[in-house]
């Protein structure tokens, strides 16, 4: 087993990878960038590096740097988390040229699932159902003729994509040259490369996917579904296992299940990986999207219904163990559900919300869990993803799990930025969530005029702004109530609380 | 002491004083007996009667942000904002919805431009944003080029109505 | 279903049905003593009536003023916890005639569980095992001669007892009359009833618990076992589910969870309810000891295998709702263990350890589950349980567990009190536990002369020590570092914050 | 600045100075260059090198109460206390081991006791404590009777050798 691992990344999936390695006895070095000295991914390593400022492209992409880092303070392997380099083959491959293990699948199946229009191809010849699709690589004239073909509403998509960036959903053919220019404008700038494909646009699709795990010695599982239909602007929010959609068709998952371990199998797959499809919930058919070759953010509702720790497991299959169960062995228990906590404000088209964290309070209850990268005095800035934390629960029933959730985003206190809290609390109160009835349109379809309800100021919170002011303005402190100190606030003490010479 | 707390374009006063062990706080007509049960970190605990709340409060500038109950609020300390005026030409300016940089600026001073047009395109957090026009109008006059990392609420440019 | 709960207990008990009753949507009143005027319970619940001063005799003990307390703030139900007047009769007989709801069993059954002759003799009765015993209520001589015939080692015990108190272990004749003084003497200060009982020791001694619930429909399943073999002073310190002992004895764990059943029938049982057995683990035979007709401290262990919510069920069931499940829709999967963390001094006697609590951070990671009534600045007194928190860890297999379980008791910090946390550690590192192989005698056995390692002072924390003086000295402040303001602090900020007329 | 701590009875002088956006600090003859990372509540957060170390502190009068990787310290601003003295009557005194109340005195002044015999029954928290005898001596003064609450290291009676 590793005694050192070079994390890659930042945030709350460092954050993670740091706390799966304190249960393994592995020391931590993170690397970071100059805008995360003071992160909490940073507090919590056992060794931090600086390798750049705040910009991706001159930190948390500078392969180079990171390997030369990982090299230097004795680390025998790298986890890349998910973004950045994660899904990078030639960093995987320069990864492994260094010596070091890279806590992910071989560069090469990478590089197969990464070119869509290949990953494509593969899975189509082990008999997995994909999407009708025109390749791409043609002129303007030749896309038009494609998607005549294909017939409309079809999606325009990344050849290099994924995260929902460089997509757009085209209804007529008008509009196609213009989500054309779009999509290859951002497809080029997040992924350096803006060929595009078209495919089958399905209206009432639910997205669905299958965790796998191989080792290196030609084990691999599944670890059921997950379902994260609920999206906004292509983002998946709300993630769930079981999937409700599933849960009545025991048949239906176990063909997807099975497609998935041919999928992964067909890469020669080893290590974490997740296989995206697209479910049409009037057929029931079933398409393959994309396979994730990196752990996903959606992990730990799999995590909580199956008891499998995905990171501790990720870095065993790189070290070379054996996985510790067969697939009769496991099971998906209970109901999880996990939504994405973001500074957003979703009154206004999701746009990001920046600004200081003035206060974080988690929640804390029984089977709830928190996967946070940031705490009060943190900024949400430009540079990253807004996601504030991901709140995860679990309870034996979906229902329960639902009640459990909203209680936990009521009891989340973050001051500072704009969150999309009340809104995940609306969404989950949606009669279709509650039924089940997700599909992933749900939020374009009935929350597109969404605005927090505007409840009207209490008196009880101008008593609290008041009280708040009087305590802070030096009048005369209340003697009963407990005030805690903190010894290190920037202001003198008035005690006389003054020591050494 | 009397606190004057904005809140959705109304004002509130709020007097507080302390009267023995506990503080008396009048909001508008209603006065409240209020006992203090911790003040800690950013958690203000406080008892009215037998019901006890807890509230959180951060400050930022004149802002104050409190969540109490499951809800936020943001009281604004300082006397209503100045409204944003119109500019001598009797245009009004187009601010940026967020922090971000301005990828490329679509419209020319002098422009004549159709509600619903886009005028710039800002980059933030990877995500392309789109400034378009409140209105009919022209482009009076651009305070923004391409390259340039604005704030939120800066103006990008001037659109006079026509 | 109740729209209003009062609490009768406090701490973190208190601060765990609040939670519950969050997820439910009722509003919950506490009572509290003046000691307790600030506590997180307190703070938590929507409703706070003060009920006397600090000794519970003036306050978590007098029934009526709870009862009264109940009626004037609207309740419809009552919640005793666990302690205090849970386990009284009479408590839940006032209940009920003041037209509110006891959430726990009929009056009749604490009555007929709670005199432990009556209850063994019930239990014999349907034919559950026993321990050889003397029912007592005789003369110091006939104790003596009782004891002769059950021969030595043996068990004094208080006919009403409960969590440890008022019993001893008697090896030898001439021990016995200074035990039995000082069993009547702890009894009848405890339960206020000093009559005693002599039974069976058994020297490889398993603790081992069925959890049991039903429902006013005649409705009841078991929850499986907890094991808590590990004690200090007879009290519990750590707990699992499943038990070591039973996951290899499946045959075993059938026989007294069916015992357990048959001993709960045996009172009519109604609502949560916990039977306690004690394991020979030479012979495997298995004996009923006491049953506990109320919530046990450490159910959140069987919360976690099972994903059955004890204290929501509690709720349900005291409001008429059939049970929503059968026996065989119940399972136990993965591991948990909890362990108490207490203020006390391990090295020393286990004596409890009073004082303020400077600073205490609960540990965040994945699995984890933190049940505590206090927090930063509250204070550990001499009238109460010296209980800081509850720590449980769920995972797949024992041995992760207890890793879980490790390094989250290294993150736990607690600053001002002494408290049992490096015991802990060593308990759970020890061969005999590691292997599963624990009996009640094993921190008496293995621990009794354990002192803390004495780590030698690094510079790291001389250096921190210095800093954070020069940083509260009114030294120049670090401005590169963030420095988090506290708006209630006492001491005057100095930077012109100042509002209002 | 010069700070003394005391801790298991070890004395460890420690210097600590800004440095530009660093601090110097001095540890006998180790001199580290240490960088303020966060100071926030009773965190501290510090780096030393590519290492960063997290230490949480609390103050109870001149005790510091200190938390780093996992382990515990108590470490004392004071000078050293001075130790237990011997009463006059060359008697030492045997004091509370915690905080809690006198159920019983078992001796009387005067009394000759053996190592190990219980002096007095204390009681704190439902449970029974039992102060007895560390050497075989004489009870030259009792300085608690039933009923009285004693704190924590509060001398119960003083016991001569014989």
């Amino acid at each position: 087993m590793f005694t050192r691992i070079l994390i890659a990344n930042r945030g709350e999936i460092a954050v993670r990878v740091i706390r799966a390695c304190r249960e393994l006895g592995i020391q931590t070095v993170v690397v970071y960038s100059e805008a995360d000295a003071g992160s909490l991914a940073v507090q919590l390593a056992d060794h931090a590096v600086l390798i750049g400022s705040a910009p991706p492209s001159d930190s948390y992409l500078r392969a180079e740097r990171i390997v030369e880092a990982a090299r230097r303070t004795g680390c025998q392997a790298v986890h890349p988390g998910f973004g950045f380099l994660s899904e990078n083959a030639a960093f995987a491959e320069m990864v492994r040229e260094a010596g070091l293990t890279f806590i992910g699948p071989t560069p090469e199946a990478i590089r197969a699932m990464g070119l869509k229009t290949e990953a494509l191809a593969r899975v189509r010849a082990v008999g997995v159902p994909t999407l009708p699709s025109y390749a791409g690589g043609g002129s303007l004239a030749d896309f038009q003729r494609a998607a005549d073909q294909l017939g409309y509403p079809l999606l325009v998509k990344a050849v290099a994509g994924g995260g929902g960036k460089g997509m757009r959903v085209v209804r007529t053919a008008a509009k196609l040259p213009e989500a054309l220019e779009a999509c290859a404008r951002e497809a080029g700038k997040a992924f350096a490369d803006d060929r595009l494909f078209l495919e089958r646009y399905i209206e009432a699709a639910r997205h669905i996917e299958v965790q796998v795990l191989a080792d290196q010695h030609g084990n691999m599982v599944h670890l059921f579904e997950r379902e994260c239909s609920i999206q906004r602007r292509h983002q998946k929010i709300i993630e769930e296992s079981p999937s409700p959609y599933l849960a009545a068709r025991p048949e239906l998952r176990a063909a997807m299940c099975e497609a998935a371990l041919r999928a992964a199998q067909s890469v020669n797959y080893v290590n974490a990986g997740t296989i995206e499809f697209i479910v049409d919930a009037h057929t029931g058919e079933f398409f393959f999207l994309e396979m994730n070759t990196r752990l996903q953010v959606e992990h730990p509702v799999t995590e909580a219904v199956t008891d499998v720790d995905l990171v501790q497991l990720q870095i065993r299959i790189a070290a070379g163990e054996p996985l510790p169960f067969r697939q009769a062995d496991l099971y998906q228990r209970g109901h999880a559900i996990e939504c994405r906590i973001y500074a957003e404000d979703p009154a206004n088209h999701f746009l990001p919300s920046t600004g200081d964290l003035l206060y974080v309070l988690p929640p804390s209850a029984p089977h709830i869990r928190v996967d946070s990268g940031v705490r009060t005095g943190d900024s949400i800035t430009i540079h990253y993803d807004p996601m504030i934390a991901k709140l995860i629960v679990h309870a034996r029933t979906r229902p329960e799990a639902i009640r459990r959730l909203d209680a936990a985003l009521a009891a989340y206190v973050i001051l500072g930025v704009t969150t999309n809290i009340a809104f995940l609390r609306d969404v989950l109160a949606h009669p279709d969530f509650l039924r089940g009835e997700t599909t992933t349109r749900l939020v374009e379809r009935a929350f597109a005029d969404w605005q927090p309800r505007c409840a009207p100021l209490p008196d009880s919170a101008l008593i609290a702004a008041a009280l708040s002011l009087l305590l802070q303005s030096g009048a005369p402190a209340a003697h009963a109530a407990r005030v805690e100190s903190d010894p290190f606030s920037p202001w003198a003490r008035l005690d006389g609380f003054r020591v050494g010479a | 002491m009397e606190f004057r707390f904005e809140h959705a374009g109304a004002l509130h006063r709020v007097r507080a004083e302390r009267d023995g062990e506990s503080f008396r706080v009048r909001v508008g007509e209603r006065t409240y007996l209020v006992e203090l049960v911790r003040a800690a970190g950013n958690e203000l605990v406080f008892r009215l009667g037998d019901q006890v709340l807890t509230a959180y409060v951060g400050r930022d500038g004149e802002t104050l942000h409190l969540a109490i109950d499951g809800q936020c609020f943001k009281l604004n300390l300082a006397k209503p904002a100045a409204r944003r005026k119109a500019s001598e030409s009797g245009a009004a300016s187009l601010s940026a919805a967020m922090h971000g940089q301005v990828v490329r600026v679509l419209v020319a001073e002098g422009d004549l431009v159709k509600r619903g047009q886009p005028l710039v395109l800002l980059e933030a957090m990877k995500m392309e944003i789109r400034v378009t026009a409140p209105h009919d109008g022209r482009v009076v006059r651009l305070l923004c080029k391409a390259g340039d990392v604005v704030q939120r609420a800066q103006p990008l440019l001037e659109l006079a109505e026509v």
